[in-house]
C-alpha cells in the first residue's frame, strides 16, 4: 500500500468537507467547525499529495510495488516506441492501479464510466509530473486562501456556505487537475466553472455595478455562460476527438494524434481539434474576446478572486493546452493561434489595467494579461514555461489578491484606489507581502515571477520574434500598473474618506499568516527554474538550473517530437538547440526584461508616487494645467506630448476597446439572441388557429420537400 | 355458421397493458363508492403501476424479441424499455399527484383512472409494429390527455389548454392518419415490417412504381403527425399553451410519456420500415426539425418568465435534440436518443414536480409559476431547492449530471455521421452545442432567482409530502445515478438498435 | 357506365358539394346538416367500394350517434351565426387558400401516380366486406385493436363525464 | 334500356307500392284506431261521423289539413323549418324498406296479372338489414332536432332536447335488447331471421325468439315505447309543459308529417317487434300453394302488427308519464345493464353450446 | 370508379376539411372539419382496401370510426366546459395563455 492507492482520496476529502458543511454548517455546526473541516480536509489533500508524489518518484517503491504485487492490477509498461508509454497490459481493468515506467506517471482507474460500442471512458486519474506540480500549487494555495478566509469571512452570515462552496471548488479543481481523460477533466472543467458562479453572486444582496444595475449574482450569471461558451468549443473539440481516435484517455489520443500526424492531410482535422480545446481555454482562461467575464468576477469574496480568479481555476486553460501539448505540437497553426491570443490578451488586458481604478480589477486584469503570457508560452511550444509561470503567478497573485484583500478589510469594503494612501503605518505587514509581489510580477531578479517571465520571453524571442515585442512592452506596463497600484494605495498622499480611517487596522494573523508565506513562495519560487545559462554562472545555483522544465520534460518529450522543433525551448539546452545564439544573447534580453521593468517602476513612481500631480494634471487635460506647464515643467510639456499622452491614449484605448468592441460584440450576440427569443415568442399568439396555420404551413413545406423533389 | 378460430392469447404478453386497465377500471368502480375520497384510488394506482411494472419486467427476462396477436404486440426489448420509462414516469406522477390533487378542484379517482389508461395507451403504441394498434394506442393516450388537461375544469386555463390540445391534437391526428392510409395504400399491408418489405419492392423497381410517391406521401404526413406529438418545431404550438394549463403533475406525464412512446414510433419508422429506402428524404426532414425545434426551443426559452412554459420551450429544445439522434439513424443515435429520453424523464418529472409544489392555488387557478416565486426558495426549502438546481444543470447539459452524459451520447453520434461527410449532421452538432450554451441562461435563471434573488415580503415554507418528496429525491438522485455509472442503462439501450434491427432483420429474412 | 359508377359518381360530387357547404355555412347547424350529407354520400361510396357493413356503420355510428350527438351540443350551447364567413381577413384568408392549394397540389402529384395500370381495383367475391366476413376479421386478426376499441371508448366515456359533469355541491 | 332492366325497375316498384300503399294506409287509419280505442277506453264514441264508423275520418283529416294556413313563425330558420318534418318523415317511412312481410316471392302471373314478375315479400333484400333499420331509427333524431331548433322559440327547442336525449339514450337499450337474436339467428338479414322462427316445440308452441328471448323483447318493447315518445315516454311533448314539444310551431301539411311520422314509426316498430320475435310473417304448420300463402303470411304480418299497435294505444290509457329524471334513470342505469347483462348471459349460454 | 378517382375525392375532401380549420372561427365548425378530414381518410382506406382486395383498410375505417365517436365525447365535453365558463364557441376568444 503506498499514497498511490490513495490518490482517489484527494478530490473525495474536500468534497466531503462540501457535503458536511453544506449540510450541516449553518445549523448545527459551530463556525470553528466549519473552518477546521474544510481546512484539515485541504490540509489532508495536501498530505496525500505529497505523500502520492513522493512515492510517485521513488523507484525502488515502485519496483517493490510491481514485484510484490501490491499494486490492484499493477502492470508493468514498457516504454512505447514513440516515447509516449502508455501502452497497457493484456487486460484493461475496468479498476486499479496502473504504473508507467517511461514517464513516471501512475493512473488509478476508479469505474467504467461510459462505454459506446468499442469505446470506454472511464472515470480515472493519473498522477504525473505535470499534475504533480498543479495539485501542489492549487493545494498550496488554496490552503492558505482556506486559513485566509477564516479571518476574512469571520463576519459573513454565509460563512458555512463559503466554505462549504470553496471546499467543492477544491473537489473540482482536483479532480480537473488528475484527469486522465478528457471528459473527467470535462467534469471538473463545468464543476469548476459552477462554484465560479456560485461564489461570485456570493454575495447576491449586493449591487455589484449600481451604474449599470448590475448585481453580484448578474456577474455569476455572465461568468457561466461566458464560460459556457468556452464549454462549447471544448464539448465540440472533446466529440471531435472522441470520433477521430475512438477515445478520450489521454494516453491514447496523444498516441493516435502521432499516428495521424504522419497522415497527409490531417492538418485540418488536427488544428480543428485543437482550436476548439483552446475556445474551451479561451473561456475559461478569459482570453480574448471571451475575457469580459474575469473583471466582472470581481464581485466575489476576495479569497475567491485569490484562488479561482488568479490562482487557479482560470489557470485550467493554460494547463490544458500544456496537457494537449501532443496535440497542439502537431497543429502548429492551432499553436501560433495559441501565441497570437496570448500576445494580444497580455498587452491589451495589460493596457487596461493602467486605467482601473478598483483595486480588484486592476489585479483582474493583470491577470487576463499575466494568463496570456502563459498562452504565449504554450504558443511557442514552451509548455514547461508556461507552467513555470503559472505556479510563479499562482504565488505573486494570490499574494496581490489577499493583501488587497486585506486592504479592502481594513477599509471596511473601499476598493477605489483614488480613496486610499498612506496605508504603509496602518498595515505594515500588509505593504511589506504586497511589495514582494509587485517586484516579483515586475520581474525583478530574483523574485519569481522574473524567472519565469524571463523564461518565457526569451522562448518567444527565438519563436516569434513579432510577438517577443509585445511580450517586453506587456512587462513594462506590468511594472507600471502594479507599481501605479502600489504607489496609489500604499504610498502617495492620504486619500482615505474619513469615517473609514476610524476602522484602519492590521488584519489578524490568520489573515497574516498566509501573506506571508506567500511573499516567501514569490520570493523564492523562481528558483525551480533558473535559466541555465545563468545557474551556471551563478555559484551554488547549479542544482537549480531548470529544474522544473526538467521535472516536466517527460511529459512533454513527445510534443517535441511531434512538433517542428518548437518545444524544444522548455528544458536544458535552449542555446544549444539554437546553436546561432549564445548565452550573451540570453543575457543580453534578460538584461533588457529588467531594464523595462525598472523602467515601468520608475515611470509608476514619477506619475503616481510624487502624490499623483503629474496624473492629476493628466487626469484634468491640458487647459486646466497649462500655466503650470509653461511655467514649471516646460520639460514636462514635451514628456505629455511625445510620450504620457500617447502612452495614456493607447491605454485608454485599450480600455474603449474592451468596452466598446469586445464587451459590445459579446453583448450584442446575447441582446442579439434574447431578442430573437422576443421575436419568436411573438408567434405563439395564443390563438389555436394561428397554430393550426403553422402547422399546416409545416406539413406543407414538408410534403412539397419530399414529394416535389 | 362456420366455426371462428379464437386467437391464442399469451396472457403473459398483454400482463402490463392488461394490468393498468384493469386497475383503472377497478379505482373507477372505487370512484362509486364513498372510498373514492379517502386514499384507496392512491394506493390502487400505485399497487396497479407497481404490477405492470413487475409484469413488464417478467416480460424482459423471458426473451428478447416476442410478440403476439400477429406483430400487432411486440414486447421487444425497445418496446419494454420505453414502456418502463413510461411506466416510471406514470409512477412518479401519481406520486407528485396526490399532494397537488389535495388542493386543486379535481375528482381524484377518476384523475387516476385516466392516468392509469393514458399509460395503457402509451404502452399500447409503444409496443406495436402495425399502423392501426400504432394509431389505437395513440388516440387512448390523447385522449386520456385531453381529458387530464382539462381536468380542473373551473378553471379556464385549464380548459383552454384542453380545448387547444384537443383541437390541434385531432387535427394532427387527421395527418396522421391520412399518411397511415398512404402507407397503406402504397404497401397492402398495416404492418410496418410488411410494409418494410413492400416498400423496397416498390423502390427496388418490382411493383407499381407510381406507388412510390405515394408512399413518399405518407412518410411525409406520418412524420409530420408524429413531429406534433414529439412537439418539434413547427408542430410545437400547442405546448408551450398546454403545458401551462395543465395541471402540473398531468403536464410533467404528459411531457414525458408522448414524447417517449412517439420518438419510439418515429424510430421503429425511420430504422425498421424506411431503414433503408427513402433513407436521405427523412433524413433531411428529421434534421431540418431538429434544427428548427433548437432553435425556436431554446431562443423562445430564454425570454419566459413562467416556469412552467420555459419548461415547455426547453422540451422542445430537447424535442430537437432528440431529433437530431434519431435523424443519425446509426446505431450510435438510436441508443443515445433512448439514454438521452431517461435523464430527460428524470429532469422533466422533478422540474415539474418542483413546479407543482412551489406553485399555489388560488379560486381562478394555479398562480405561481413566475420566475418570481422562486426567489428566496432556497432559503425557505433548501432540498427543494438543491433538487431544482440538480434539475437545471442536468438540463444544461453539466456533467457529471445524467443531462450531460446523454447530450455527449447524442452529439457523438450526429458528429460521427458529421465526420462521415454528412455536412448537415455538423451543422447539427455545432449548432446543437452552440444553442445548450444558450440554455444556460435560461436554466441559471432558475438557480439565481433560488438562490440569489431575495423574495419580496415572506417566502413561506413550501410544504413538501413525503410522497412527493421522495418522488422528486428519486428523480434527482437518478440523474447522478444515470450521470456517474450510465454504463448499465446505457448498455441496454445500445442492445436495443440491435432488437429493432434484429426485429426487421427476422421478419425480413 | 355501370350503375355502381353513376351512383359513385353522384356520391362524390354530393360528398364534394357537402363537404364545401360545412365550411361555407355561417350557421354551425347547416354546417352539421351537411356534414351528415357528407357521411352519407361517403356510406354511398362505402357501397360501391364493397363495404357494406362499413356503409351501415357510417349511417349508424357517425350520421347516427356522432353527428347527432354534435347537433344536441350545439343546440345546448346555441351559439349565434356569425357574421363572417371565415374568422380571418383577406389576406391570412388568401394565404391559406394558396396553401390549402399547394398542399392539394402536392398531394395530387402523389396521388396521379395512381392513375397508371396499378390503379386497379382488385377483384373481389361475394363476401368481400360483409358483416360476416368484417365481422371474423375483427374478432379474430384484430381481436387486440378491437379490445383497445372498447379501452377507447371507455376513456372517452369517463372523460365526457368528468368534463361536463355539472359539480354538486360538496363533491371533490 | 333493355327488357331485363325494365323487368327489374318494374318489380322494385310493385314491391314499393304495394308496401308503402299498405304502409300509408296503415298509417291513415291508425290515427283513427288511435281515436276510437282511445274514445272506447274512455267509455265514449270517437269520431264516427265521416263514412261509416268514421272510416273516411283520415281523409278528411287530410284534407283540412291541406288547406290550412301553413304558419312560419318569424324566428324560424326557414329551410330547415321546412325541411325539418320531411327529414323525420323520410327515415320513418324508409324502414319499411328491409321489412319482409311474407315468405317467398310471388309471381305475378299467379295472381292472374299478365306480367312475368317476380314479387319479393321486401323491397330491398339487405343482408345488413337489421342495422339499416336501427340506423334509420337514429337519423330519425335529426327531423326532431331540426325542427326544434328552427322553430326559434322555447318550446320546441327543450322539446327537441329532451327528445333528443331520450332517442339516443334509448338507442342503445335497444340495440342491445335486440343483439341476443341476431347472436342465435347469426345473421342481420330480417329475412334470415324471420324464417329462422319457422316450426314449433311439441307441435305447438311456435318456434318464436319471443320464447327464447323473453327479457331481450321486453327490454325492446320498452325501448320502443321511449323511441316513439309514447305514454308513458311522452315527456318531449308533454302538453303540460312544453305545450307539444318540438313540433309546437308546426302547422298545416308540415305538422302532418310530424303526425305521420309518429304513426309509421309506431307501425316499423311494431313491424320490427313481430319479425325479431314473433316469427314476422310465420305461420306454424301452415302449408298452401302460392299465391294463398303469400297472401296469408302477409295478412298474418299485419295481424300480428296490428296487436302491437293495439298494445301502443292501450298503454296510453293505462299507464301514467314518467318524470323527466326518471325517464333518464330507467334508461342509464337500469334498462341498459339489463339489456347487457341478457345480451351477457345468452352469448354465454351460445358459446357454452345451450343455444 | 377507378382507384385514383376515389383517392383524388379523398384529398378534395381531406384539404376542404382542412381549410375548414384554418378559417373557421367556431370550434364546433372547426371539429366538424376535422371530421370531415378523417371522413376522407376513411374513403382512401376503402379504396385503397378495395385496390388490394385486402380487408385491412375497411377494419381500419371501422376504427377510425370509434375513435371519432372518443374524440367527438371527449371533444363535446370540452366545449361545454368551457362554454360554461365562458360562454363563447369563438376560439378567437379563447387565448388567455400566449407568449
Amino acid at each position: 500500500m503506498s499514497f498511490l492507492h490513495l490518490i482517489w482520496l484527494i478530490p473525495i476529502l474536500p468534497f466531503a468537507g462540501f457535503v458536511i458543511n453544506g449540510l450541516l454548517g449553518k445549523r448545527f455546526l459551530p463556525r470553528p467547525v466549519v473552518s477546521g473541516i474544510a481546512c484539515l480536509a485541504v490540509l489532508a489533500s495536501l498530505v496525500l499529495a505529497v505523500g502520492a508524489i513522493r512515492d510517485l518518484h521513488d523507484e525502488q517503491g515502485l519496483a517493490d510495488m510491481l514485484n510484490n504485487g501490491t499494486a490492484l492490477s499493477a502492470l508493468g509498461v514498457r516504454p512505447s516506441a514513440d516515447g509516449f508509454g502508455a501502452v497497457l497490459g493484456p487486460t484493461d481493468p475496468d479498476r486499479g492501479l496502473v504504473l508507467e515506467a517511461s514517464i513516471p506517471r501512475a493512473r488509478q482507474i476508479q469505474w467504467l464510466w461510459l462505454s459506446v460500442g468499442s469505446v470506454s471512458v472511464k472515470w480515472a486519474y493519473s498522477l504525473d509530473p505535470l499534475s504533480a506540480i498543479m495539485l501542489l500549487v492549487v493545494l498550496g494555495v488554496g490552503f492558505l486562501i482556506h486559513v485566509y478566509s477564516i479571518g476574512y469571512m469571520a463576519h459573513d452570515e454565509g460563512f458555512a456556505r463559503f466554505f462549504a462552496y470553496l471546499n467543492l471548488f477544491m473537489a473540482m479543481m482536483l479532480v480537473l487537475i488528475m484527469a486522465d481523460n478528457f471528459l473527467v477533466m470535462f467534469v471538473g472543467w463545468e464543476g469548476v466553472g459552477l462554484c465560479s458562479y456560485l461564489l461570485i453572486g456570493f454575495n447576491y444582496r449586493e449591487m455589484f455595478n449600481p451604474a449599470r444595475h448590475q448585481s453580484c449574482a448578474d456577474a455569476g450569471r455572465k461568468a457561466f455562460i461566458v464560460n459556457r461558451m468556452g464549454d462549447f468549443g471544448f464539448m465540440l473539440g472533446m466529440l471531435l476527438i472522441l470520433v477521430t481516435f475512438g477515445s478520450l484517455d489521454f494516453g491514447q489520443v496523444f498516441r493516435g494524434v502521432h499516428a495521424l500526424a504522419e497522415a497527409p492531410g490531417s492538418q485540418s482535422l488536427l488544428t480543428a481539434m485543437a482550436l476548439l480545446l483552446f475556445v474551451g481555454a479561451i473561456g475559461k482562461s478569459a482570453q480574448i474576446p471571451l475575457f469580459v467575464w474575469l473583471p466582472d468576477a470581481m464581485a466575489g469574496p476576495t479569497p475567491v478572486s485569490a484562488l479561482i480568479h488568479a490562482a487557479t481555476m482560470v489557470t485550467a486553460g493554460v494547463y490544458m493546452v500544456c496537457r494537449c501539448a501532443a496535440l497542439f505540437a502537431a497543429a502548429p497553426l492551432a499553436l501560433t493561434v495559441v501565441a497570437v491570443v496570448g500576445g494580444m490578451t497580455a498587452l491589451l488586458a495589460a493596457a487596461i489595467a493602467c486605467t482601473q481604478t478598483d483595486i480588484k480589477k486592476v489585479l483582474a486584469y493583470s491577470t487576463v494579461s499575466q494568463l496570456g503570457y502563459m498562452f504565449l508560452a504554450a504558443g511557442v511550444g514552451a509548455f514547461s514555461f508556461a507552467i513555470f509561470h503559472v505556479m510563479t503567478h499562482a504565488f505573486f497573485k494570490a499574494l496581490l489578491f489577499l493583501g488587497a484583500g486585506s486592504v479592502i478589510h481594513a477599509l471596511a469594503g473601499e476598493q477605489d484606489i483614488r480613496r486610499m494612501g498612506r496605508l504603509t503605518r496602518a498595515l505594515p505587514w500588509t505593504f511589506g507581502t504586497f511589495a514582494v509581489a509587485a517586484v516579483a510580477i515586475a520581474g525583478i531578479p530574483p523574485f519569481a515571477g522574473f524567472f519565469s517571465k524571463d523564461s518565457i520571453l526569451a522562448a518567444v524571442f527565438f519563436e516569434q520574434p513579432i510577438l517577443w515585442g509585445a511580450g517586453a512592452f506587456t512587462a513594462g506596463l506590468t511594472a507600471f500598473y502594479i507599481w501605479r497600484l502600489v504607489f496609489l494605495t500604499f504610498l502617495s498622499t492620504d486619500r482615505v474618506e474619513k469615517e473609514r480611517r476610524g476602522h484602519l487596522h492590521e488584519s489578524p494573523w490568520s489573515m497574516l499568516a498566509p501573506l506571508v508565506i506567500l511573499a516567501f513562495l514569490a520570493t523564492v519560487g523562481g528558483f525551480l527554474g533558473v535559466p541555465a545559462f545563468l545557474a551556471e554562472s551563478v555559484p551554488g545555483l547549479h542544482a537549480a538550473a531548470e529544474w522544473l522544465p526538467g521535472y516536466l520534460e517527460p511529459v512533454f518529450r513527445d510534443a517535441r517530437v511531434a512538433g517542428t522543433g518548437m518545444g524544444a525551448l522548455g528544458f536544458h539546452g535552449q542555446a544549444a538547440v539554437h546553436g546561432g545564439v549564445t548565452a550573451a544573447g540570453e543575457w543580453g534580453l534578460m538584461a533588457l526584461s529588467v531594464l523595462l521593468a525598472v523602467a515601468g517602476i520608475a515611470w509608476a513612481w514619477l506619475l503616481h508616487g510624487r502624490g499623483g500631480e503629474l496624473a492629476a494634471r493628466m487626469a484634468a487635460g491640458l487647459g486646466s494645467g497649462y500655466r503650470l506647464v509653461r511655467d514649471r515643467f516646460r520639460i514636462d510639456e514635451l514628456y505629455d506630448r511625445i510620450i504620457l499622452k500617447p502612452f495614456y491614449f493607447m491605454c485608454r484605448a485599450a480600455d474603449a476597446f474592451d468596452r466598446f468592441v469586445i464587451d459590445l460584440m459579446v453583448n450584442t450576440v446575447a441582446i442579439a439572441t434574447e431578442i430573437t427569443g422576443h421575436v419568436l415568442k411573438l408567434f405563439q399568439t395564443g390563438s389555436v388557429r394561428a397554430y393550426a396555420l403553422s402547422m399546416f404551413i409545416g406539413v406543407v413545406a414538408l410534403l412539397a420537400f419530399l414529394v416535389m423533389s | 355458421m362456420n366455426e371462428i378460430l379464437t386467437p391464442a392469447i399469451d396472457w403473459a404478453m398483454v400482463g402490463p397493458i392488461l394490468t393498468l386497465t384493469v386497475t383503472a377500471c377497478v379505482v373507477l368502480l372505487v370512484a362509486a363508492t364513498p372510498a373514492r375520497r379517502g386514499p384507496l384510488p392512491f394506493i390502487l394506482t400505485l399497487a396497479g403501476l407497481g404490477a405492470a411494472t413487475g409484469s413488464l419486467l417478467a416480460l424482459w427476462e423471458r426473451s428478447v424479441h416476442q410478440s403476439a396477436f400477429g406483430n400487432m404486440l411486440v414486447m421487444d426489448r425497445a418496446a419494454l424499455y420505453m414502456g418502463g420509462i413510461v411506466l416510471f414516469s406514470a409512477l412518479l406522477s401519481v406520486l407528485l399527484s396526490r399532494q397537488y390533487l389535495e388542493r386543486v378542484p379535481a375528482p381524484a379517482a377518476e384523475y387516476y383512472a385516466l392516468l392509469l389508461l393514458a399509460a395503457m395507451g402509451m404502452l399500447v403504441m409503444a409496443s406495436s409494429n402495425n399502423l392501426l394498434v400504432i394509431f389505437m394506442g395513440l388516440e387512448i393516450f390523447s385522449v386520456a390527455l385531453y381529458v387530464l388537461s382539462g381536468i380542473t375544469r373551473d378553471w379556464l386555463r385549464s380548459l383552454e389548454a384542453a380545448l387547444k390540445y384537443f383541437l390541434l391534437g385531432a387535427f394532427s391526428t387527421g395527418f396522421i392518419l391520412y399518411g397511415m392510409a398512404f402507407i397503406y395504400g402504397a404497401t397492402g399491408s398495416l404492418d410496418l415490417l410488411a410494409c418494410c418489405r413492400q416498400a423496397r419492392d416498390l423502390l427496388a423497381g418490382q411493383g407499381d412504381s407510381g406507388m412510390a410517391l405515394v408512399l413518399l406521401l405518407g412518410l411525409a404526413l406520418m412524420i409530420a403527425g408524429l413531429a406534433f406529438k414529439v412537439a418539434a418545431v413547427p408542430f410545437h404550438w400547442w405546448v408551450p399553451d398546454v403545458y401551462e394549463g395543465s395541471p402540473t403533475p398531468v403536464t410533467a406525464f404528459m411531457a414525458v410519456g408522448t414524447k417517449g412512446v412517439a420518438f419510439l414510433v418515429l424510430l421503429r419508422l425511420v430504422t425498421t420500415t424506411f431503414g433503408d429506402v427513402l433513407v436521405a428524404q427523412w433524413t433531411m426532414v428529421l434534421a431540418v426539425l431538429a434544427l428548427l425545434s433548437m432553435f425556436v426551443g431554446n431562443l423562445v426559452a430564454l425570454v419566459q418568465r413562467n416556469i412552467k412554459r420555459m419548461l415547455a420551450f426547453s422540451s422542445v429544445a430537447h424535442a430537437g435534440y432528440l431529433l437530431v439522434a434519431v435523424a443519425a439513424g446509426t446505431d450510435l443515435g438510436t441508443s443515445a436518443m433512448l439514454f438521452y429520453f431517461a435523464a430527460y424523464m428524470l429532469t422533466t418529472l422533478g422540474a415539474f414536480g418542483v413546479a407543482s409544489l412551489v406553485a399555489e392555488t388560488t379560486e381562478k387557478g394555479d398562480q405561481g409559476y413566475g420566475m418570481e416565486r422562486y426567489a428566496g426558495l432556497s432559503r425557505s426549502n433548501p432540498g427543494l431547492a438543491l433538487a431544482m438546481s440538480v434539475f437545471m444543470l442536468s438540463l444544461t447539459g453539466v456533467p457529471p449530471l445524467a443531462g450531460f452524459v446523454g447530450k455527449y451520447f447524442i452529439f457523438q453520434a450526429a458528429l460521427q455521421r458529421g465526420l462521415e461527410g454528412s455536412r448537415i449532421f455538423l451543422v447539427l452538432s455545432v449548432v446543437g452545442i452552440l444553442l445548450s450554451v444558450v440554455s444556460a441562461a435560461y436554466y441559471l435563471r432558475v438557480i439565481v432567482t433560488m438562490y440569489m434573488v431575495n423574495p419580496e415580503g415572506e417566502r413561506p415554507r413550501v410544504v413538501t409530502a413525503p410522497d412527493t418528496g421522495f418522488a422528486i429525491a428519486v428523480a434527482a438522485l437518478g440523474l447522478f445515478y444515470l450521470g456517474l455509472y450510465p454504463t448499465a442503462v446505457y448498455d441496454m439501450t445500445r442492445s436495443l438498435h440491435t432488437t429493432l434491427q434484429a426485429l426487421a432483420a427476422l421478419w425480413l429474412g | 357506365m355501370s350503375l355502381d359508377t353513376i351512383l359513385a359518381s353522384g356520391a362524390s360530387i354530393a360528398a364534394i358539394f357537402s363537404a364545401l357547404m360545412v365550411v361555407w355555412q355561417r350557421s354551425a347547424v347547416i354546417s352539421a346538416l351537411f356534414l351528415v350529407l357528407n357521411l352519407g354520400s361517403v356510406a354511398i361510396l362505402f357501397l360501391t367500394l364493397g363495404g357494406e357493413f362499413l356503409a351501415a356503420v357510417q349511417v349508424l355510428v357517425y350520421a347516427g350517434a356522432i353527428m347527432v350527438l354534435f347537433l344536441f351540443v350545439i343546440m345546448l350551447l346555441n351559439p349565434a351565426p356569425l357574421k363572417e364567413r371565415f374568422a380571418s381577413g383577406p389576406v391570412v384568408t388568401g394565404l391559406t387558400f394558396a396553401l390549402g392549394v399547394l398542399f392539394f397540389a402536392s398531394l395530387m402529384r402523389g396521388v396521379m401516380s395512381l392513375a397508371g395500370a396499378g390503379g386497379t381495383m382488385a377483384s373481389v367475391g361475394e363476401s368481400y366486406g360483409s358483416t360476416r366476413s368484417v365481422g371474423e376479421l375483427l374478432f379474430t386478426a384484430y381481436l387486440y385493436p378491437f379490445e383497445l376499441a372498447g379501452v377507447l371508448l371507455l376513456v372517452a366515456m369517463v372523460g365526457a363525464v368528468v368534463l361536463a359533469r355539472r359539480q354538486a355541491p360538496g363533491e371533490d | 334500356m333493355d327488357a331485363a332492366m325494365l323487368k327489374e325497375i318494374g318489380e322494385i316498384v310493385v314491391r314499393m307500392l304495394i308496401i308503402f300503399t299498405a304502409v300509408f294506409t296503415g298509417v291513415g287509419y291508425m290515427t283513427l284506431v288511435e281515436r276510437r280505442v282511445s274514445a272506447w277506453m274512455q267509455d265514449r264514441l270517437g269520431p264516427n261521423r265521416v263514412g261509416p264508423q268514421g272510416l273516411l275520418q283520415p281523409l278528411a283529416d287530410g284534407l283540412k289539413h291541406l288547406m290550412k294556413e301553413d304558419v312560419t313563425p318569424p324566428g324560424a330558420h326557414r329551410m330547415v323549418f321546412i325541411l325539418a318534418p320531411i327529414m323525420v318523415l323520410i327515415p320513418a317511412v324508409l324502414s319499411f324498406a328491409v321489412i319482409p312481410i311474407a315468405g317467398d316471392a310471388i309471381n305475378l302471373q299467379d295472381l292472374g296479372l299478365p306480367w312475368d314478375w317476380q314479387i319479393k315479400p321486401f323491397i330491398a333484400d339487405v343482408s345488413v338489414g337489421l342495422l339499416i333499420l336501427l340506423g334509420l331509427a337514429s337519423l330519425e333524431v335529426y327531423g326532431v332536432v331540426l325542427a326544434g331548433w328552427s322553430s326559434g322559440s322555447k318550446y320546441p327547442a327543450m322539446g327537441a332536447l329532451r327528445s333528443t336525449a331520450q332517442m339516443i339514450s334509448y338507442e342503445l337499450a335497444l340495440g342491445l335488447a335486440i343483439l341476443p337474436v341476431v347472436l342465435t339467428t347469426g345473421s342481420l338479414r330480417l329475412q334470415t331471421i324471420a324464417e329462422a322462427q319457422a316450426g314449433t316445440w311439441f307441435g305447438f308452441v311456435p318456434h318464436w325468439n319471443v320464447f327464447i328471448h323473453p327479457f331481450g323483447f321486453l327490454f325492446l318493447l320498452i325501448s320502443i315505447f321511449a323511441e316513439n315518445k309514447r305514454l308513458p315516454f311522452d315527456l318531449p311533448e308533454a302538453e303540460p309543459e312544453l305545450v307539444a314539444g318540438y313540433h309546437t310551431e308546426y302547422s298545416a301539411m308540415k305538422f302532418v308529417m310530424f303526425y305521420m311520422t309518429e304513426y309509421s314509426a309506431m307501425i316499423a316498430n311494431a313491424a320490427l317487434m313481430v319479425t325479431l320475435f314473433f316469427g314476422g310473417w310465420q305461420v306454424p304448420g301452415l302449408v298452401l300453394p302460392q299465391p294463398w300463402m303469400f297472401l296469408v303470411q302477409a295478412g298474418a304480418f299485419a295481424a300480428k302488427t296490428f296487436f302491437f299497435l293495439f298494445l301502443f294505444v292501450w298503454v296510453r290509457w293505462t299507464l301514467p308519464r314518467f318524470r323527466y329524471d326518471q325517464l333518464m334513470n330507467l334508461g342509464w342505469k337500469v334498462l341498459l345493464e339489463l339489456a347487457f347483462i341478457n345480451l351477457l348471459v345468452v352469448a354465454m349460454l351460445v358459446a357454452a353450446g345451450v343455444m | 370508379m377507378p382507384l385514383v378517382s376515389y383517392i383524388s375525392l379523398s384529398a378534395v375532401l381531406f384539404v376542404i376539411g382542412v381549410m375548414g380549420v384554418l378559417l373557421k372561427r367556431n370550434v364546433l365548425t372547426i371539429f366538424m372539419s376535422i371530421e370531415l378530414m378523417l371522413n376522407a381518410v376513411n374513403v382512401a382506406l376503402a379504396a385503397f382496401a378495395r385496390h388490394h382486395g385486402g380487408l385491412d383498410g375497411q377494419i381500419f375505417v371501422f376504427f377510425v370510426m370509434a375513435v371519432a365517436a372518443a374524440e367527438a365525447a371527449v371533444g363535446l365535453a370540452i366545449f361545454i366546459a368551457i362554454f360554461r365558463l365562458k360562454q363563447t364557441t369563438d376560439v378567437t376568444e379563447i387565448n388567455l395563455m400566449r407568449w
